[in-house]
């Protein structure tokens, strides 16, 4: 009875090794995970061009249950690896996974600079507000006065908006979804991966185990649904006041520009060269 | 009278076919985000809390349910 | 950099065959990389590497390869273990504070069998400490740098010319183990000028990890084969593998099932040891009829090569061992050499690291002395003399 | 070539003087013009940091038609240095018998007086125009004074290294060294008794 | 006479143990130190409790000069040891010197998060496109096409504007000037000082040994004058046109906003349980 | 977390004196630090040693503590540093991969002498490894983990105890030499519960680093004193000290002097090499009569206690020797005891770190063997029994 | 309490169950009336780790009069399962004259006669209001049938760690813990021989 | 006149001063910068490329030199 099966994205998964997952029932991972597989799939990429690179954390648990290349490596790191990816191979259409403490705590520096070179790289990050993984800790997008695991008196710092922090670092593609809005969430990720060079789509994420938990949330349904309830589109939040849009965040694509892309360019030397050599057979030191 | 004929066809559609959405419940964790977001209320659960296709034939397909399922565990049977 | 002494820039070959050039031990460094079919080059840029990196920039592209400075020496491993996996031969180069902060990332690529070379250029210790000096502080690091238990090969060459057969060593072993290999050259090296007659590349023998020939659906990326070496397919060559540093089955799938913890974390180690023929790479010199026997390595092993010429002159019976192979330790030939001396002096740039690894194959009661520089100069021939004799008094 | 007691032939120079007066490319071209031109073996080094910035520069070249085991200088077989500074600093490490050769104006307070004392910078902006090239002209007179290197594979060194549209200069520059040079060694070898002393 | 010397930079000296310093002739790192020197003396601040905090590199040596309380720290880690003096004795003031490789390659990401936390740090940069003290590789601060030595064929990245970077990443004030406007820059300095929040400085400084000589720019004096020309004024450049801002830098104070201040946020907290304490002998965990 | 278990939430007195109190081992370390006078704890979560930074972040600020999460592990024992610079008592707690990252910044505490703590929590390595396993591969680390030579003091407990007590002992260590001491807990030991009487916290002896006393001109951060011990001065005290990571001279300048740097870096090692007598801590059982020596330490103790217990009643003649202090190793201690077995059996939660150090030792043949479990589950004392048998079948 | 080979009154007991059934507060309460209450040592002990996130859930108490070397359990003397996984994978830790403890409801397939299968859950729903407290009505059967720990203690460490306002719930779920194992105790005492079969 | 009187009293000014700004040569490294930004021309260079005050009385303090100066080579005498 396969052909009754219907759901696009089995075709992606490696049910034998690594099902059911790891993630609390309800997480809102899974939603993601189901997104990406659907833009990929709508993109029709070969599948052995495609990789996936995460570092560690809950959302990092992502690749292991696709069946692309993929790469589970060390926390924060997976921006610079999938870096090497990219240059080791400039066929592959390289994804980064990663959540809020993999790319903005630890992996902030790789995040930024990676966004400047403008490489061709696409990376989702899954933004729970909390570490999921080690139980409820706070991250550089917890809000103030938010409860944590480390701040159980209220968070005290202020927080980043990880899109706003994309642009300015370089980033081309910028675009904000939620697990709610499933089915935008895979055409603004498709976006990514079309866009050529560093493209950039937030994921906004239930963590109810932890940061619901810890601040009275509620189940993983309720959560999501509050991200309805504030998320509000590009062209709506454009006709709002700055006091309307308090509380609520923006989805949709929020910037798109375009700048010379990083193996491009690189490109550019290695063909002067290549043609050099061909002229020249003993290579001088220039 | 229209829709009294729709709900037929329907019916027949239905008949030679099983629940338009399958669970596969080794996957599914009970976390009910089918049941609550489907516009069309067309799950129930049982007593262990898995949810149950009871009313298949307000099923339009929308996708919404196996779209949000973060398990992968529900699959539209509907080509 | 080179160029700072020779900015009176002009065109000039960079690798001629078979005639003798004068080169920097960082520039030999480069060009064995080159020849070893180095194709990709992520580094940082740190006294007193930087001039392998700076050559690179400029070599790579002509031959089709890549270099790119990252943002730090954290990303440089990184992505260096990043493009080995898509299949690039793949390096980056250092010195200590550096290749501290790769030590996380040096795991990973021990646990997942990746293949790489690190160059660290040595300097002093620790900290940032003399930036511009000699020394030989990290030889423990490079074998205990990361958590957890791992079995590291680390070279140590002795002249510029070391600097390049043994770039292309690094890169042979670290292909055919699968895993990162370390090359510890230090300041003196790696500015120091020699005369090198570079081989003509395809006379060199250039080991490439090996391809797995099965299909896909039953490869498996960690295979543990008789010889613990298993075959490496790359991303993009149709294999979707999966690589975690997590412990992990022959798929290379997360595991916490006992055996295969097991199996795996012990394929890590007799990958070495079971192949310590191979790895062992010691220079023995008269050492035959020898009573005193001289421990030394990198560019102290100059110094010692010098002394005990100058020792036996003055009669006295000393030789020495070189290991150039310094992990896995050439345990074998020190031990059977230690049954025939009755004293060891171990001449090293840092307060005593190796002396330790000679005493632990010590099985009966011989003087085992240090003989510890670690001012920012090498040790003198002299200095070693001295020590003999002030023993020997 | 003078023997040393534990080398087969080795054979210790420093040139030394301030920095931006070019004697660690005059340090490299003698190794080449040793190294790649007479064959021989031959380590070069150079102090680098933070003493490297300001002060004193020097290059230090062994050579040996023998194998080089240890790198480094220990003893001097000959010292040139372009400053006093540098004089001062490294006259303690050349040997009894080494040879020491200053730049004459630069240098005034000279240690010994079994010196070689010659104006390469005066000659390198009188005669070539410009005083970049010192180090080639004093380079060329280290060679001549000390015999080990030729004519030939100095100015093939040379010539190697020199940017383009300076070939002429610094050709000019060698011989003009070497002339210092290989004068300054006659006189000294006319004198020989006096000059031992 | 002692009473001549009206230079009052020496007044914060340490003559006898480290000058004349290690910067190159011309270097504009001691144009900024002297700038930063006479920032302090006017806030008449007491030396006892100022706390100047540096990495490594060329800039990162100021401190060792200064006779305050100096940190010469790790490669990028200055701000992040700055963090701990600040919060292990919150009387200090504590300002960071850091180079453009220092803070914004591989100290990236502990500035990006020191502005977002905004703590009372006052962070100044000394942007000189270049890794002065390795010998002139490229820095994120390289523009596009310029040389250097890692660089040989001119820089295939995108560069960072560090100002931009400092703003949405939640520093609280921020400015820019040169060394050629070295009296507005001292100006600046105070200002940041004297600003409660996370504060930022970018001072562009010539490198003519390295960023110089690579680019054919001249000398000291060249590369000084070269600032006063493509320097704009903050209300010039409201006036002008993108196009006519095209290879020109503003300076001035560029940001400043009032947000919780990481210190005294935290500080609540404290305040809140030592009250308690002494109504509450036996601590209870809450 | 401790609260995920107690999560019916409830006041409950988190330091009673002199009553049993049921506590894990990562909160005993978290109320030792707090006991020992730490007021500042920077940290990056990971497992096993979250529940530290947890109850710290809860009680620091009711002791006008501070507690910060910070960006990464580098930033984490940056900060440590800076604050104890400027006069908190300073720690940090990690595992592995952390502990990895700290290691170039935990170079520059030895080298700039800034006392501060770091708890290691260990768990399977390398790399990710086995996240929530108990492992004991990050000891050779502990001692070898950052470039250039350094001379750590590193305490392994081996109950929830002496957690707290240990923590105590960390800080008074640390302020005394002023240098970073390690403490190597691991996953059984800081996720188990057992039964701890707190002493009345002015009853623990309590080392704060001396304070110098001099005015500020004469003041010499770094002044080599006879027991190589210098008083330290804080920022903001008014002694307007420099500190770096470059060699420095007694004032804390930078020098490249030859005679400064010998000095300066023979004091980082002759400040423990001049104390071995109080960094000795060696728990010594059944050693009087024995053959058969283990030779084990932290969670591995445990089963070892048991075994030599168990083994004895079947007339082996085994003894234990428990180094708590881990570094500097107990080299005299060792030696003697080696002079008296004939066996020596090493078990450990790696594939053989320790015993390199026993071997060292070794003057003569005896038989020195390890048994190593590395699936992420302790030793047992069958297991250690069964390798004595084995061997004296 | 039973003498094992090694111990000296080492004594082990694991309570095992599904994730959530809150066996590791019950361990650690156990441990908690075992050592604060009745003065003995005592270890707790439990898996972290990704099996402790879904399936199967327990946590190991090892108490001794005297000092407990190894922390974790090694042979079981007694063992509480409350679902059948639990007792499947575990009942091959506990020794051959440990004894066992079960939910009546949520194990079926006995491994051995011998058992005590007692209806904690329902019980707890049933008797109490809300299945939560079962880990606290087994635990003070446990007890009670190991007469390892007084009843006392336990309520004391119950209460300790009750959160406000649920006092009465835990203190009679406790209470019909206790009634249920004395109950099943006194039966067991009462048909000695056959039951030690 | 006043001109000519002014020059006249500045002259008298200086000729009980030393120079308005003094040069430590120690710490000068001759880069020129104070001679170049100068905007009164007040410095020549000697022979050896240090500044030397040649027209101390067209001076008007104006701090440009010593704050240029990244040796902290120039003090004003100017009190
Ligand atoms: C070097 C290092 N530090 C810390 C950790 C522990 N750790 C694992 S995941 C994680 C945070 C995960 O948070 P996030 O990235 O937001 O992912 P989530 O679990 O929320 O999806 C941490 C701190 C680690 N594995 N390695
Ligand atoms: C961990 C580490 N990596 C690399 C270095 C080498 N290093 C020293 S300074 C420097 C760059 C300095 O550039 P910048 O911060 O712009 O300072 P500048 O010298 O230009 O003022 C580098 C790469 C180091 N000291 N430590
Ligand atoms: S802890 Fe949070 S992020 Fe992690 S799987 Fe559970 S719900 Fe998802
Ligand atoms: S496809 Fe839509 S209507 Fe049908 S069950 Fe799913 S959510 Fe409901
Ligand atoms: S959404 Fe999926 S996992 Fe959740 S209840 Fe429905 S089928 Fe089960
Ligand atoms: S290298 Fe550049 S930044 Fe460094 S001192 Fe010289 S001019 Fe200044
Ligand atoms: S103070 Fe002004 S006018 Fe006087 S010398 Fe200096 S720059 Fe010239
Ligand atoms: S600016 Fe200062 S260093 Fe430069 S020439 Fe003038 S006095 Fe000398
Ligand atoms: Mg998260
Ligand atoms: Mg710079």
């Amino acid at each position: 009875m396969a052909e009754q099966v219907s759901n696009v994205t089995h075709k992606y998964l490696r049910p034998k090794k690594t099902f059911p997952n790891v993630w609390c029932p309800g997480c809102g991972i899974g939603i993601a995970m189901g997104a990406l597989i659907r833009a990929i799939d709508t993109l029709e990429l070969d599948r052995n061009e495609v990789s996936i690179v995460s570092g560690i954390g809950c959302s990092a648990r992502i690749p292991v249950y696709l069946d692309f290349n993929t790469l589970h490596t060390t926390h924060g790191r997976a921006i610079a690896f999938a870096t090497g990816v990219k240059l080791g191979n400039p066929r592959l259409h390289v994804i980064v996974i990663s959540g809020d403490g993999d790319l903005l705590a630890i992996g902030g520096n790789h995040f930024i600079h990676t966004a400047r070179r403008n490489i061709d790289i696409t990376c989702i990050l899954i933004n729970n507000y909390i570490y999921g993984m080690t139980g409820g800790q706070y991250s550089p997008t917890t809000p103030f006065a938010k409860n944590a695991s480390t701040a159980p008196f209220g968070m005290v710092e202020q927080s980043f908006d990880p899109s706003d922090l994309a642009i300015s670092s370089g980033a081309t593609y910028v675009a904000r979804g939620t697990v709610y809005h499933a089915s935008q969430l895979s055409r603004l990720i498709s976006q990514a991966i079309q866009h050529k060079g560093f493209s950039f789509v937030e994921v906004i994420a239930n963590c109810h185990t932890q940061y619901g938990r810890l601040n009275r949330e509620g189940s993983a349904v309720k959560m999501i649904q509050w991200q309805k309830e504030c998320a509000v589109p590009v062209s709506t939040a454009a006709k709002m006041s700055p006091e309307e849009l308090e509380g609520k965040f923006v989805i949709g694509k929020l910037h798109e520009v375009f700048r010379p892309e990083y193996v491009s360019e690189y490109q550019k030397t290695i063909d002067r060269f290549s043609r050099e050599e061909k002229s020249d057979q003993q290579l001088q030191e220039s | 009278m229209a829709d009294a004929e729709e709900v037929e066809i329907k019916k027949k559609k239905w008949k030679r076919r099983p629940d338009p959405v399958v669970i596969y419940k080794k996957w599914c964790k009970t976390c009910n985000i089918c049941i609550e977001m489907c516009p069309k209320n067309v799950f129930d659960t049982d007593r262990d809390g898995y949810p149950v296709v009871s009313r298949g034939l307000d099923c339009t397909q929308c996708t919404i349910c196996w779209m949000h399922c973060p398990e992968f565990a529900i699959t539209s049977n509907e080509k | 950099m080179a160029e700072v002494e020779t900015n009176q820039k002009k065109k000039r070959p960079f690798y001629k065959e078979n005639v003798p050039l004068l080169m920097q031990g960082n520039e030999a460094c480069a060009l064995g990389a080159l020849a070893a079919g180095c194709r990709f080059f992520a580094g940082y840029p740190i006294t007193p590497s930087t001039e392998i990196a700076e050559m690179l920039s400029r070599l790579l592209p002509m031959f089709g390869g890549r270099f790119i400075q990252m943002e730090d020496e954290i990303a440089s491993i990184a992505a260096v273990i990043g493009a080995s996996i898509a299949g690039a031969k793949a390096m980056t180069s250092t010195s200590g504070p550096g290749y501290s902060l790769m030590q996380e990332n040096l795991g990973y690529a021990y646990m997942t069998e990746v293949p790489c070379v690190i160059i660290n250029v040595m300097r002093g210790g620790p900290s940032t400490g003399l930036p511009t000096k000699v020394a030989q502080g990290d030889v423990m690091q490079s074998k205990w740098g990361t958590h957890g238990d791992y079995f590291p090969i680390v070279l140590m060459p002795s002249s510029v010319k070391e600097c390049f057969y043994y770039t292309v060593k690094a890169f042979n072993l670290s292909e055919k183990y699968r895993m990162p290999v370390t090359l510890l050259s230090d300041e003196v090296l790696g500015h120091m000028r020699e005369i090198v007659n570079l081989p003509p590349p395809d006379e060199l023998e250039i080991v490439t990890v090996s391809k797995p020939f099965e299909p896909p659906e039953w490869y498996k990326h960690f295979e543990v084969t008789p010889d613990y070496l298993s075959p490496m397919a790359s991303f993009g060559e149709g294999y979707r593998f999966h690589l975690t540093g997590l412990t992990h089955d022959e798929y290379g799938f997360p595991t916490a099932k006992r055996n295969e913890i097991i199996t795996k974390l012990e394929k890590l180690r007799l990958k070495t040891a079971r192949h310590l023929d191979e790895l062992t790479d010691v220079l023995v010199e008269m050492m035959d009829d020898a009573h005193i026997m001289v421990v030394a390595y990198g560019s102290t092993a100059r110094a010692a090569r010098q002394a005990i010429r100058i020792a036996r002159k003055k009669r006295f019976k000393v030789g020495l061992i070189q290991p150039r192979i310094m992990w896995p330790f050439p345990d074998k030939i020190v031990r059977e050499y230690l049954e025939n001396v009755d004293l060891v002096i171990v001449p090293e740039l840092n307060q005593g690291q190796v002396i330790r690894e000679v005493k632990r194959l010590r099985q009966r009661h011989i003087r085992i002395i240090g003989l510890n520089r670690f001012d920012g100069e090498l040790i003198t021939p002299q200095q070693i003399v001295e020590k003999i004799k002030e023993e020997r008094h | 070539m003078k023997k040393v007691e534990e080398g087969d032939g080795r054979y210790e120079i420093r040139l030394s003087g301030s920095g931006g007066q070019g004697l660690v490319l005059a340090g490299v071209i003698l190794a080449e013009a040793l190294g790649v031109y007479e064959g021989k073996n031959v380590t070069q080094t150079q102090s680098y940091g933070p003493e490297a910035r300001g002060g004193t520069s020097r290059s230090d070249i062994v050579v040996s038609q023998g194998e080089i085991y240890y790198p480094k200088t220990t003893e001097l077989d000959l010292l040139l240095c372009l400053t006093q500074e540098s004089c001062d600093g490294y006259f303690g490490d050349l040997k009894e018998e080494g040879i020491l050769i200053v730049d004459s104006d630069r240098v005034r307070q000279l240690p010994i007086q079994r010196a070689y004392s010659l104006p390469f910078i005066n000659t390198a902006r009188d005669k070539v125009g410009t005083p970049v090239v010192a180090n080639v002209v004093s380079l060329a007179a280290v060679a001549a004074i000390s015999g080990i290197c030729s004519r030939e594979s100095i100015e093939k060194a040379v010539l190697d290294r020199a940017p383009r549209g300076t070939e002429e200069k610094n050709k000019l520059a060698s011989d003009l060294g070497f002339e210092l040079g290989s004068e300054a060694r006659r006189i000294r070898d006319e004198r020989k008794v006096s000059f031992t002393d």
